[in-house]
């Protein structure tokens, strides 16, 4: 069954025509894996499907999203309901300036949960899952500001898990991490797909082969190839996908 | 960057760091001198039975105690007043307002009403307040005219501020499900709050220091204030009377150095709470 | 719950819209109220008059405004030209160059400053600037020069407090950024915080010239009142919120009125200088962002 | 029970120090506010307060519908800076100083200075008695410095050498020098008398039959303890018959 | 030769101690790369070499850093001459909000170019190094904060150069970039190690191995081992150094 569809989807910044024409359907609890050259328009894309993209001025879409088979952009749609159910873990970083705890924490607490030892226990967990806990644990307390690069990555990825979306967008969760924690939330991610819808952008083959089941391959703002990720990979129906993934691209 | 081209950077640096330094030593100066005349003149007059007492003899002689309270009361007004819809408005401006035309018409009307002369909400208050709304000679009528006052500048500053506030912050938490409102009362608001108090520190400041604004409208009333239906006589009034009318030029610099230093400590234990709070938040 | 949750989304909404054009209508209020006063003397002595007319005699039945307008714009704008620079050049000192133990003395002190009640900066500036003024240049000591003095001093807190606030929340990436690439502490400023924090330092410099023009007690105690033109800046004048509140508390009649229609003209003027910084708004912020976000 | 008063601020000190002593032993609150003699005329014309003050007498057509009660007459002194050496002027003299005929202290017997000339705002109490008493038909010069208070006034002339002005005699100090005015000089008993030309009254107005509370409190300042506060005030208070008069009305 | 040393260096934010004492030399002209996992401490590392660090309030350093022999920290040393010679590419795009090409032409205008033609070509020349000139050539006057996370990137990086700085530490350069643009700037770095001193931060193992030739592994603020990049993935010294680059970390 199909969780997310998107119908000839075309994006505009202004005057530049930044999607043109995505058609394409994501999976129920699988994993998808969006891959493509720098600018071509994956986290439009993701943007797109939390309407994101509503804050940005000059936005302009046609065509259709569907969540469930609903249309996500009809206007008696909730915005912070649709976005409580299709959580994303953003491209740069974005800690709130607060405490490490209260930046988990936030997403429980605005949805309503006040009971303090629930809030604490899965602020653990999440930080658990996101293979933070142990490098924070101590310092719950201080601002999310001070870290490292990478561990506001995972707390970032934490702080979306902690909310039990149904459907995950992640942009480059991995980007700024070692390989150590990159392959924890690799294990994450596998665990999570049992029971959620996940979508993440990823610019390593390696890591698109090891966690997703369905890959798209975008470029300059359309969808040249879907297919299973042993398929795409292994015996890619279009020349310029093969040349992306073999690297001999542009 | 016509300056690197004249001048070599590092002499450029060398100069504007003395410049820079001659500016905040200018402006220090500025205010060693005028604080200091005022608490050299006005120290004298000070003692407990003049902050405590009561005026006698229109404050030839005594204390300035009811003042004090009347002072307290209408800025607590103005502020109670002022501070959530100029934050309000700040908020709507940045956050909500889409319409090009209404955002522009309300900034305009905004900083027309900082530019309006006090006499004139003076006369408006006695007017609108006074008069036309029944309110009579009082500390509400006074504190009303001090809110108008302070509203704009707490309008502009929270505006500039909220708006200055990264979207990166606003899409973490819509991207977590959170409503518009959640996001702004618990993520904008929070992070702008250092610049609002800024605001707010200096529309009240505004209002406690402002004689010809309440001068028609808040009554001069010696009695100390109780009910926000009395009369009262805010400091600068008093201040005013004391001074202009040639009633004792010590104690009306008495006067001002009590409000001083009362504005003084106001600020320092905002600034203090501020700096601890942005301290916790943003970890540094 | 979802309804519940989506009307009070809605009522917030509205109401942040009400406390936003709470100060149109509150300057409409005043407008009307204004304009009603000042209504019978124009009618009878005529707008242009009223704006051309040299000459302000009141119980002559003359009710000239236009050295006043001069007056008020001359002080306004000579005072802003010593307190803009002064006062930028503090915030920036404040804000990038001093150590952190300095602003935070700074800040509330200077913020006490604008605390302090413009009758005494009044008598300051008639016990200690205008016996100054008169020995070091002659003439009375009541003059332009002497009130702009001492409205400098009074804008100084809020330009300061306002553009340093703006200029502090200028992301630190930018800063690290233009440093990182070897550039100087005022390179940084000048090219990339500056430009950066420039809607806000308007913001604060609009600010300081509403309490510039609007300011009065002060202004009258030092600027001599002589209704004429002044010939140099160390001649008195006399600016529209002097003439209102000078005459406001004998004012009968249409006397009173023409004194309404004086708050009219200023109105008008401040209109004006608001466009013009609004203009200058325009340009400078689409300067600073090098093109379109 | 609340008494409001509104006017001149020269008669502000004066009402107040009445309202302080009666509300001591009475139960009533007495709010004195100032606001200028015109604010005083305008307010008890519109009926928001109970008591005005003024500091000139009111023109015959304000005079048709307000009562006028008079507490006292107070002189206005004709001040100059102390290091000034001249002690004496005649009304034409003053009349062509102010008016811009007389520039020079040498010409009325002084030093070589230029004459500065200080006066109040137009409409003050202060100024209007000073215009009719003394300027008659000419006024006073266009460029003459215009100071909003008694004390900008006296702070102007302290700092200034050559300048002159005028005050009201209740709020005179040693900072500045007073001058005899025909060869009289300013003191109760010379205003008393009228011997010394330059007075003014300060009045009450009322509006109508006041409630009464404000009669009550009328009746009080006209008695001798009130009348004692005014003379205390530097006032000179209405002669008896006069005084009799308010007590009769005010029955 | 040694181009950077480092001896003895501790690095403490507030309480907290960063770097324990880090000694180490980084030769001249080569490419020195820098692992070890997230949080350990080599964005701080890299930073205390041009300062930056200076800028965060409670930072405090003891120990030795020399450039050519001379100590970086010594009071007589300008600070803009040193970030002058020693250019960063920091580890989140940080473009100016300006237009693409200010954004390059900065540098080049700060350090006293005024030669319109110049600034042009060396803007040009800079992107195309930084593998960004195709995407932006017809778009240069617009805001560099409208461009897609890599594109970003890249633009810090081609800022870098322009200014052509001697040394250049680079914070994860690659980690928002997919694998052609990738490819692109590990050319450049193979281009400009021949006349420039290169540090480079990498989670990525492969990347290490390709472009550098020394490559120190850090864990907990400290060095635990240093060595040519060849011997350090096949034969490292110490067991904790083996673990992290098989991924048998943690
Ligand atoms: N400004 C700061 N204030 C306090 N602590 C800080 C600050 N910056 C970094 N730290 C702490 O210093 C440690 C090292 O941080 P650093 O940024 O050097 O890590 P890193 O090795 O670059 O990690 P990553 O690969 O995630 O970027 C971390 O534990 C971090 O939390
Ligand atoms: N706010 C914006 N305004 C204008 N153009 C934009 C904006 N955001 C993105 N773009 C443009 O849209 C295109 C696609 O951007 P997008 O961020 O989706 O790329 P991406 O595939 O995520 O790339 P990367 O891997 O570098 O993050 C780019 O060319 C970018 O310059
Ligand atoms: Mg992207
Ligand atoms: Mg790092
Ligand atoms: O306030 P006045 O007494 O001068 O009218």
């Amino acid at each position: 069954m199909n969780r997310i569809e998107s119908k000839n989807l075309q994006v505009y910044f202004g005057d530049n025509h930044i999607l043109k024409g995505i058609t394409t359907e994501i999976p129920k609890n699988t994993v998808t894996a969006l891959i493509g050259p720098s600018g071509c328009g994956k986290s439009t894309f993701l943007r797109t499907l939390n309407r994101m993209n509503d804050l940005i001025p000059n936005f302009k879409k046609e065509g259709e999203v569907l969540l469930d088979g609903d249309d996500i952009y009809s206007p008696r749609l909730d915005v912070a309901d649709l976005r409580k159910k299709v959580g994303m873990v953003f491209q740069k970083p974005n800690p709130f300036p607060k405490s490490i705890f209260e930046n988990v924490a936030y997403g429980l607490k605005i949805h309503g949960h006040d009971d303090k030892e629930f809030i604490a226990q899965k602020v653990e967990e999440s930080l658990k899952s996101a293979a933070l806990w142990n490098e924070v644990e101590d310092k719950l307390d201080n601002s999310a500001l001070g870290l490292s690069g990478g561990q506001q990555q995972r707390l970032c990825i934490a702080r979306t898990i902690a909310t039990n979306p149904e459907v995950i967008l992640m942009d480059e969760p991995c980007s700024a991490l070692d390989p150590i924690s990159t392959t924890k939330i690799e294990d994450l991610i596998q665990k999570l797909k049992k029971e959620y819808t996940i979508i993440i952008v990823t610019h390593n083959m390696q890591q698109a082969t090891r966690v997703s089941k369905y890959t798209s391959f975008f470029l300059h703002g359309e969808i040249v190839e879907s297919n299973f990720t042993d398929k795409i990979f292994v015996e890619p129906k279009e020349q310029k996908t093969e040349d992306y993934i073999t690297g001999r691209f542009g | 960057m016509g300056f690197s081209k004249i001048i070599p950077p590092k002499i450029a640096q060398k100069i504007m760091n003395g410049v820079f330094i001659a500016s905040g030593i200018v402006t220090l100066l500025i205010l060693v001198l005028i604080l200091g005349y005022i608490l050299v003149k006005g120290l004298p007059a000070f003692n407990l039975e003049f902050i405590f007492g009561n005026p006698i003899d229109s404050g030839k002689e005594g204390g300035i105690f009811p003042m004090i309270v009347s002072s307290l009361y209408v800025t607590l007004i103005a502020g109670l007043i002022a501070t959530p819809f100029g934050v309000g408005a700040g908020v709507y401006m940045v956050e909500y307002a889409n319409n090009n035309r209404i955002v522009r018409l309300i900034r305009f009307g905004a900083e027309t009403l900082a530019s309006i002369p006090s006499i004139v909400f003076g006369l408006f208050g006695l007017a609108f307040f006074v008069v036309f709304l029944h309110l009579g000679w009082s500390i509400l009528s006074g504190g009303l005219v001090l809110a108008i006052m302070a509203l704009p500048t707490i309008f502009q500053v929270s505006e500039v501020t909220i708006s200055s506030i990264p979207n990166s912050y606003r899409e973490g938490s819509l991207g977590l499900g959170a409503t518009k409102w959640q996001t702004i009362y618990k993520v904008v608001l929070p992070a702008a709050i250092p610049g609002i108090v800024t605001g707010v520190i200096l529309g009240m400041t505004r209002a406690i220091s402002e004689a010809a604004a309440v001068m028609f409208s808040v009554g001069a009333s010696i009695q100390t204030p109780i009910s926000i239906f009395d009369p009262g006589r805010p400091l600068p009034l008093h201040l005013y009377m004391l001074a202009t009318e040639g009633i004792s030029l010590e104690k009306a610099f008495g006067t001002a150095a009590v409000l001083v230093i009362l504005v003084l400590i106001i600020t320092i234990v905002t600034n203090l709470v501020v700096d601890r709070y942005q301290r916790k938040i943003m970890g540094k | 719950m979802q309804k519940k949750k989506k009307l009070v989304e809605y009522l917030i909404e509205k109401g942040l819209f009400i406390t936003a054009i709470f100060s149109i209508v509150i300057i409409l209020i005043i407008f009307i109220f204004i304009i009603n006063e000042g209504i019978p003397a124009i009618s009878e002595y005529g707008f242009l008059n009223f704006i051309f007319g040299m000459t302000w005699a009141p119980s002559d039945s003359q009710f000239g405004v236009f050295p006043m307008i001069i007056g008020s714009i001359c002080v306004t704008l000579l005072s802003l030209l010593m307190a803009v620079p002064l006062s930028l050049l503090c915030a920036i000192f404040m804000a990038e160059v001093a150590p952190d133990s300095v602003r935070k003395v700074l800040k509330p002190v200077i913020e006490t400053l604008s605390g302090i009640p413009s009758v005494v900066y009044g008598f300051f500036g008639l016990i200690v600037i205008v016996p100054l003024i008169r020995e070091q240049f002659g003439g009375t000591g009541f003059s332009m020069f002497t009130a702009s003095l001492i409205l400098t001093v009074m804008v100084l807190p809020t330009i300061i407090s306002v553009s340093q606030d703006a200029i502090r929340s200028v992301p630190s990436e930018y800063r690290e950024a233009s440093l990182g690439l070897g550039a100087t502490n005022w390179q940084t400023i000048k090219n990339i915080i500056f430009p950066a924090a420039l809607p806000g330092i308007i913001t604060a410099i609009i600010l300081g010239m509403g309490r510039a023009i609007g300011e009065t007690l002060a202004v009258i105690m030092v600027a001599g009142n002589v209704p004429l033109i002044p010939g140099s800046i160390f001649d008195p004048l006399r600016t529209l919120t002097s003439n209102i509140a000078l005459e406001m508390g004998y004012a009968t009649g249409i006397h009173y009125s023409a004194l309404f229609t004086t708050a009219i003209v200023l109105f008008i003027i401040i209109i004006v200088l608001l466009l013009v910084a609004h203009y200058f708004q325009k340009k400078y912020s689409m300067d600073a962002y090098g093109g379109h976000a | 029970e609340r008494i409001n008063i509104v006017g001149s601020t020269s008669v502000q000190p004066l009402g107040e120090k009445l309202a302080e002593t009666y509300t001591e032993n009475n139960n009533v609150l007495i709010n004195v506010q100032g606001g200028g003699s015109g604010m005083g005329i305008r307010s008890s014309h519109q009926n928001i307060t109970d008591i005005g003050m003024s500091s000139k007498e009111l023109n015959n057509e304000e005079k048709k519908e307000l009562e006028e009660l008079i507490l006292g007459q107070e002189g206005i002194v004709i001040s100059v800076n102390n290091e000034n050496n001249v002690n004496d002027l005649n009304i034409g003299q003053i009349k062509n100083i102010f008016s811009g005929k007389i520039r020079n202290w040498k010409e009325v017997g002084g030093k070589d200075l230029n004459i500065e000339v200080i006066t109040r705002e137009e409409g003050s109490g202060t100024r209007s008695a000073f215009e009719d008493l003394v300027m008659e038909d000419s006024k006073i010069k266009a460029d003459a410095i215009v100071q909003s208070s008694t004390e900008s006034v006296k702070q102007s002339i302290v700092s200034n050498p050559g300048a002159i002005g005028f005050v009201s005699y209740a709020h005179m100090s040693d900072d500045v020098k007073s001058l005899l005015v025909d060869g009289v000089d300013v003191s109760e008993e010379t205003i008393a008398d009228k011997s010394y030309k330059l007075q003014r009254p300060f009045i009450f107005l009322i509006n109508g039959e006041p409630k009464d509370s404000v009669k009550e409190f009328l009746q009080w300042v006209y008695s001798p303890e009130g009348i004692k506060i005014i003379k205390e005030e530097k006032i000179v208070p209405p002669n008896s018959t006069q005084i009799l008069k308010y007590q009769e009305l005010l029955k």
